[in-house]
């Protein structure tokens, strides 16, 4: 193998590892007269160097289960700032039960959805609201007088329904058949 | 089992393609023939269509129902193809399985190509560097990937959740023996026979219900002191004889009316 | 934000996403007024020239409306040897016309794949919604309401499609085959 195959190599095996790699799983991977220890440990070298330059988002580090690539910690702040900006495209597993809970049974109020997640969930349900997937329909005539909450419209428009009873219902929906085969070797 | 899997598991025993569908059964027809699709000879290729089915059968696979409907369809369009030429009217009967068929190689065609482009693309990994600033606590779906069966899924395991937390309550059958009615009857037999013996007088009951009426009643009447009880020795007879007390028709109601409630 | 940053910041990004990257996300995380849409792209074309060199591990890929960072095709088999992968699915012969239907007439029912297929789909396309391939993209307004069906963003992302119209158009290849005059496999 020659010496730039061996670097891509070693690269790639660095950045989809998802973790430190060591110097002899490097060896046994690759698995060629060429890439005795001695010379992966000059490639680690080297790419380390290759990537130590201001303009590049790639550092390899030395830990103690081996090499292990990460970002340097001055981008800290830009990689928060972005991970920020997804995190409103994302649900947690939370909001998303919440969702579920409301879609089935709206309307619904805060405690019944307490009772039936057994934990509180007052903020994911102000998340939702803040996020209009859910919405505010009056209020129950027990006592305390709680809030109602339905699904919005957007709710709808994002689940390609036109009204709230067109959701399918959840047995048949996730209904086993006999197994498909569609995977093969 | 599908037909695939089936001939996998076996290996197959003779050389005998698996087709996805009749449709495609069909076209490697057309193709093994080196006949147009515009021009099926349609009573040759009906033919080898159910010669095939045979084979199939006699390989004891699984046939779709799907691969009967075409052949009753070959069969049809092959009795509209013997029938003479002025008798068939202008349209070509072949007309909608052509169009069908075009259909249906252009499905394939692009099959073909996904296929090739799977093969490739699964040679490319997603290059991955965790970072120290996002560590997600939890597991975050991206909105655009729930779908509605997620929904439902998730809606499923909240309420399977629910319900392993929270068993339901042991179902109360309304008692078809009234507590207060076996009250009354055994502290009678108590108040006439002076001696009654508990034990013999539940096995001579064949209901495990009234029997634990009976039990109940007996209890209730010991704590009312309307009747005693007496054991010598454990696990020997239990006598009822009568109490120290008289019991009010109304305490005989009483044990009985709270019990119900 | 000079240059070089900038650079080293899309990298770490890119790196760190887990999936595409959009410019308008890039845009939105950096926030600065040197880094606009263009200068973006900018950056991005310089970032995947870099990359592509034969001694390296990484590659920039346009994929489902973003960026995403890859690893060369032709490092697949050092790869399988690190993760100790030996055999690997494949999509079966239905899986493949069911994605192609649907790819092709998005959205459609499972009476509509099934018509076109001569077959019954209904356990394909169960196991590709399963695998994230396809997804529901709500119901038909037609009678029974059938449930709508649609390729998924992973479905772009395994087949390296920026969007499902970049599929070839089966009319076209049909043509190819049939003006070399033979009806192909």
């Amino acid at each position: 193998m020659d010496r730039e195959t061996l670097t891509a190599g070693v690269e790639a095996i660095l950045l989809t590892a998802g973790g430190p790699v060591t110097v002899s799983a490097l060896v046994e991977a690759i698995d060629d007269s060429d890439a005795d220890p001695g010379t992966i440990e000059d490639v680690l070298a080297s790419v380390a160097t290759s990537w130590d330059r201001p303009d590049s988002g790639l550092r390899l580090e030395h830990v103690a289960g081996g090499w292990r690539c990460i970002t340097p910690a001055e981008l800290d702040g830009l990689l928060r700032s972005y991970h920020g900006i997804v995190a409103r495209q994302r649900l947690s597993q939370a909001a998303l039960e919440v969702l579920a809970i409301v879609a089935h049974r709206q309307p619904v109020t805060l405690p019944e959805i307490n009772f039936i997640r057994g934990t509180n969930s007052a903020s994911v349900v102000r998340t939702l609201l803040e996020r209009k997937l859910l919405r505010l329909a009056g209020r129950k005539k027990v006592v305390g007088k709680p809030f109602l909450y339905r699904t919005s419209k957007e709710f709808l428009v994002h689940f390609g329904l036109d009204r709230p009873e067109d959701l399918p219902d959840p047995e048949e929906m996730v209904k086993d058949e006999t197994s498909s085969g569609v995977l093969s070797e | 089992m599908t037909m695939l899997a089936e001939h996998e598991s076996l290996g197959p025993p003779v050389e005998l393609e698996v087709f996805s569908g009749p449709l495609d059964l069909l076209l490697h027809l057309i193709r093994k023939n080196e006949v147009s699709i515009y021009d099926i000879p349609i009573v040759s290729i009906c033919d080898q269509y159910h010669e095939h089915l045979r084979e199939m059968q006699e390989l004891d696979l699984d046939i779709a129902g799907d691969f009967l409907w075409m052949a009753s369809w070959l069969l049809h369009l092959k009795s509209k193809m013997l029938l003479p030429q002025s008798v068939k009217g202008e349209e070509d009967p072949r007309e909608e399985l052509v169009e069908r068929l075009l259909a249906y190689r252009r499905v394939k065609q692009l099959a073909s190509y996904l296929h090739d482009s799977d093969i490739v693309r699964r040679c490319v990994w997603p290059a991955e560097v965790t970072s120290a600033v996002e560590q997600p606590t939890e597991v975050e779906l991206d909105w655009e990937d729930v779908d509605l069966r997620l929904l439902a899924q998730t809606y499923l395991d909240v309420m399977q959740r629910f319900e392993a937390s929270h068993p339901p309550p042991l179902e109360v059958l309304p008692l078809r023996y009234k507590v207060e009615e076996k009250m009354k009857e055994v502290y009678h037999r108590v108040r006439t026979d002076g001696l009654v013996p508990l034990l013999r007088h539940l096995n001579s009951r064949s209901d495990p219900e009234e029997v634990v009426a009976v039990i109940v009643a007996a209890l209730e009447l010991v704590r009312l002191r309307g009747v005693f009880a007496e054991q010598r020795e454990a696990f020997t007879e239990i006598y009822l004889r009568p109490g120290d007390r008289e019991l009010s028709a109304r305490e005989l109601l009483h044990r009985g009316a709270s019990d119900s409630g």
